[in-house]
């Protein structure tokens, strides 16, 4: 068992021909992953690495039952090879591109989050589970089995933490990185309501940043609802305060956003909250 | 990408909301004639300048180009002054805040009013400032407005002013990709017309690929800034000593935040993104080195390179540029033993763990 | 107990102050139903048959409670009206207003549905349960209290059925005019499922039109879901074919559509179907 | 409100998509130059005028001025030919279909294509024909053209063409609100482009408020259809001779089934639609009189009007035209013993319920 993903996911790579599309579907089929489709417009009949490509994702869907999906295709195109996705009836989306349109991304995670579509993304790193399978771009060899859910909007800094875990020999059940952009398709509640439920994940590790709000709303969820003991960071302590959004952002804010009220709201919930990442191996061992 | 004042109100002009007849120079010569009595504003992409002394009145051409030459060039908040726009000058009968933004918790384009409008619109309290996330399978509706007319306590003809109002400011920020659009001041105007006062636009930068209208703006940014943005690296200048690359925005703030363990101040910082491709390494490195910092800290996890495949762009830096700021580089992943010898002998100080470089980054800083 | 409403609907009407809207407000409370506040743009402060007036749906919610809604702004209006009442949190929504565009009904009604709201109509009578509430414009003393669940696409017709169902002691649980638009916010099938589960209903009346394959669907949905006992009414076994729409109408019709075909699919799923809508109190009967 | 060809083209034209040059002429006098061969095409608001002669061939003005004058007057099924649209002739290499429509089970719009278009696509099979309904939370995307594009069988360049056609297409339904928007044949062109070879477009009749451009535009309806419209009234001729006078669709199609049962045949019916407006209770009776039936039956279902009211209106209507036809009357709801009463003593024939008022009126129509 693991969260959103098991041995029933079949991947389709939209942009598998494109670098990084190729690269990656290689890196998740040595992962494990059942990558068994990919997609670019003009380029059905081919094949990467084995896997054969279609001009569109129904045709994927159709003939090779694909029910998840991974997405490179450029930014400007990354809204419509998400709906292209939801549309065709996927239902675990991961969109690794970055520098999406803010507004696309509003449109996008609307509509996937209203027809119950499990995005991740988009500028996400994806999600993995040691030994079943790996959506995304996380490196495969940060990874090692056990009982611990990480959540984190980080990417290298995900790799970072769980490589640690890993070398002291705490595995994980899965992980997921939500991605740093302002509009995410699933938050850090969405993740830790499943972490919660999966009976494999023992423990959480949530990585956090400065910025919005979701850390503050993630230990309010967790005082409520989760029972499962929760470690976090959150990077960017001493960082300058980031780019203001005119007024708007500051009424917004109210004084949360700030590394201090991310702490102290996790604090709060119960959550140990580590100074640096590389303290997070300790704090979940005692 | 922030708009000055003038460009924003071009764009809400085009959008159907009501903006002052206005015009921009550069240099006081090109003010020939004036229709009447006009305010001077200086164009800086900073909040404040009133204060600063960069807004001010004038009632003929004779005294507009007074106004206008003592503003241009004027520093506020280290920006120069290049252009003022002069305006039409509006009787204010009552000051409204409206703006427009991104509400992450909703995932939704954010619309916020306030009846007190103005200088002081962030210590406006809680309960006078209506805040309406806009559905995005519903997008803008009428009803919107109402709300936020009612909100700002107009009625009649001026409460459906501000209901198309709003309905023009949401179809720009669709439009444009604008992540902020706020009107503050939202004047009525003593001949009861809504209008807007001061204009502040931000259009999304990841946008920009279908904007071309946008391409030939410059943000102000100093040469390094400038050169860091075309590279896609985000630059951000610190007051402290020790020059920082690491790749992804959460890495590099753990990395930050680990020099502050060690008592290290980070002067300049570089974030290449999630890559670790060791060409944007190298370039790093080549940006970092204009920056002039007493040490550099290279902090690189390696994704899909080889760790001394990375090393190798780091030392072709150092050999090309002849570089003899002291260098502590953790480069983490796959054959992380070879580059640090690789490191090592070229000289730079490696580290394996994020702790141990941040420690050893501090105390060389502190030399 | 009863579907979709029950004694804790209050409802907020919009357009109380057009003739419609004041009359059937007055209906409504007469019929027993809680109208807790009216919505007219820019007549918030007055009052209706004693119930307050709204300048957004919004307000009244926050002030009265209101949880349904029926709309009786005109057609050019109707679709701003019923998405105001989502946004505004409205679980329920009765659309009356006939003459919708279509390309607004399949917008309002995407949304509607996407959000979880129970929308019925538009172009529709509403729906009643006797003794509790009724939201929309179905004639008050048709009803009487009883077992029989019924759901039609008709207005009139349906008044003909309930009453002559009352005249023969048949009394109804609760009656559902989804209305006759070819964009309905609730189909056949939805209200079925609910009559399915809901204790109190015992028999189910289907009224339907030729046209569409809203019958045939509800019959496939019978077939496998609904044990409890089926009488039918179609009307049009001997109106003329309807306006064709090109083309295209007869490429997805397929010979579906007709009253025949409706019949048949009912009857093949164990329904009794009525030659004539003065049948349909005996076959209730047995 | 259908539209004929020419008008249908114009606004594919409008909407991006590639239609033949033509014009329209009402007389053949009007026909003074042609650019090359032409087709000259009947505009009427039915199909089948290929097979009736109505679409000929012409080379030269000569002959295309007696092609439009063997076509304008011509009668197609029942329609009078009064315009031709005289069209560039385009060199056909294949013929697809493509349509888009309202799906009611999917409650959406919907594309249909078929790589098989002409004449006889309703009997295309199955498998030959591609449906894919448009989610309206989604709208239109390129992934939808490309699917289209793929199943007839078209690729690169004509692939791209019509991707940009079926997007044109769907903003088209959706900005003019048609309910059906059909090109057939779609034709791919020696030269391989992809144009309209005929178009029809169908006006959603509940979205005129919004569109003004067609409130000049007539449809092809007798006079009696035109009042009928005018007063929104469905009106329906049929074979009978019993006029049907009910409120609602289902209520009325319920009586020409009850009829039916005991013999009759309705000849007229008018649908008031849910209302039982006294008033226009009161133009359908006169109205109906005008068709001239041998026996009228007028069931009204009372929802919120007294049944004695909705009585007076039908003796208004009587006196007003001193109607002999006989009439038979149900009215249903509050006051029927006192409405029976009314139309008793006026000489009309009252029932109770809705089968002894079918039965009474077939008996009657009988005689």
């Amino acid at each position: 068992m693991a969260v959103i993903i098991d041995s029933e996911t079949k991947v389709v790579v939209q942009g598998i021909t494109g670098y990084q599309g190729t690269y990656h579907t290689q890196a998740m089929m040595d992962f494990g992953t059942k990558v068994v489709a990919g997609v670019t417009p003009g380029k059905g009949g081919q094949e990467v690495h084995g896997v054969p490509v279609f001009d569109t994702v129904d045709e994927a869907v159709e003939r090779t039952g694909a029910n998840a999906s991974c997405v490179f295709v450029p930014a400007p195109f990354t809204k419509s090879a998400v709906l292209e996705a939801v549309d065709a009836g996927i239902g675990t989306i991961v969109a690794v591109t970055e520098h999406v349109p803010i507004h696309d991304a509003i449109q996008f995670v609307a509509v996937a989050r209203a027809r119950g579509v499990t995005l991740i993304g988009p500028n996400c790193p994806g999600l993995g589970t040691p030994g079943v399978a790996k959506i995304g771009i996380l490196p495969n060899k940060i990874f090692s089995k056990g009982d611990v859910g990480v959540v984190s909007r980080s990417g290298t800094l995900t790799y970072e933490i769980v490589n640690a875990m890993s070398e002291s020999g705490i595995g994980q059940s899965t992980c997921v990185g939500i991605g740093g952009d302002r509009i995410p398709g699933t938050g850090f509640v969405d993740v830790l309501k499943l972490f919660q439920e999966e009976s494999e994940t023992k423990r959480i590790v949530l990585v956090g940043e400065i910025g919005g709000t979701a850390e503050e709303d993630a230990a309010e969820f967790i005082k409520e609802e989760v029972t499962k003991p929760v470690v976090a960071y959150i990077a960017g302590r001493t960082a300058p305060p980031g780019k203001r959004m005119g007024h708007a952002g500051a009424i917004i804010a109210r004084g949360r956003g700030t590394a201090s009220s991310k702490m102290k709201a996790l604090e709060t919930a119960g959550v140990k909250v580590a100074k640096l990442p590389t303290d997070v191996p300790d704090l979940i061992n005692g | 990408m922030k708009l000055l004042e003038y460009k924003a109100k071009e764009l809400m002009r085009r959008y159907g909301i009501p903006v002052p007849e206005g015009f921009v120079v550069s240099s006081p010569d090109e003010i020939t004639e004036i229709a009447g009595p006009v305010m001077v504003k200086a164009q800086v992409l900073i909040g404040g300048r009133g204060k600063a002394g960069g807004i001010k009145p004038a009632d003929d051409v004779e005294e507009a180009r007074k106004c206008a030459s003592s503003i241009l060039g004027m520093n506020i908040s280290g920006y120069t002054t290049k252009e003022v726009l002069l305006e039409e000058r509006i009787d204010v009968a009552r000051e409204i805040y409206l703006g427009l933004t991104i509400d992450r918790s909703m995932r939704s384009v954010l619309f916020m009013a306030s009846p007190d409008g103005g200088m002081d619109i962030e210590s406006v309290p809680e309960e006078k400032m209506l805040m309406i996330p806009v559905d995005p399978l519903i997008g803008y509706q009428q009803y919107i407005g109402r709300r936020i007319a009612s909100f700002v306590g107009l009625t009649g003809n001026q409460a459906a002013q501000m209901a198309r109002l709003c309905g023009h400011l949401y179809e720009l920020a669709v439009g444009e990709d604008a992540e902020l659009a706020e009107i503050n001041p939202l004047v009525v105007t003593k001949e009861c017309d809504v209008i807007a006062g001061d204009a502040k636009v931000t259009i999304d930068s990841d946008s920009m690929f279908r904007h071309d209208e946008y391409s030939g703006l410059k943000e102000d940014l100093t040469p390094l800034e400038e050169k860091a943005k075309e590279l896609d690296i985000a630059f951000v200048q610190l007051d402290g000593n020790i020059g920082v690359i690491a790749n992804g925005a959460g890495l590099t703030m753990a990395t930050l935040d680990s020099l502050n363990m060690f008592n290290g101040k980070a002067g300049v910082f570089l974030d290449l993104g999630g890559t670790d491709d060791p060409k944007k390494v190298k370039e790093a490195m080549l940006l970092m080195e204009e920056a002039e910092p007493a040490v550099i800290l290279v902090n690189i996890f390696g994704g899909i390179t080889k760790c001394d495949t990375v090393a190798a762009g780091l030392l072709e830096a150092m050999e090309e540029r002849r570089i003899t700021t002291p260098i502590v580089a953790r480069i983490k992943g796959v054959n992380e033993e070879n580059a640090r010898e690789m490191l090592r002998n070229a000289g730079m100080i490696p580290a394996s763990g994020l702790s141990e470089a941040a420690e050893l980054a501090a105390k060389e800083s502190l030399r």
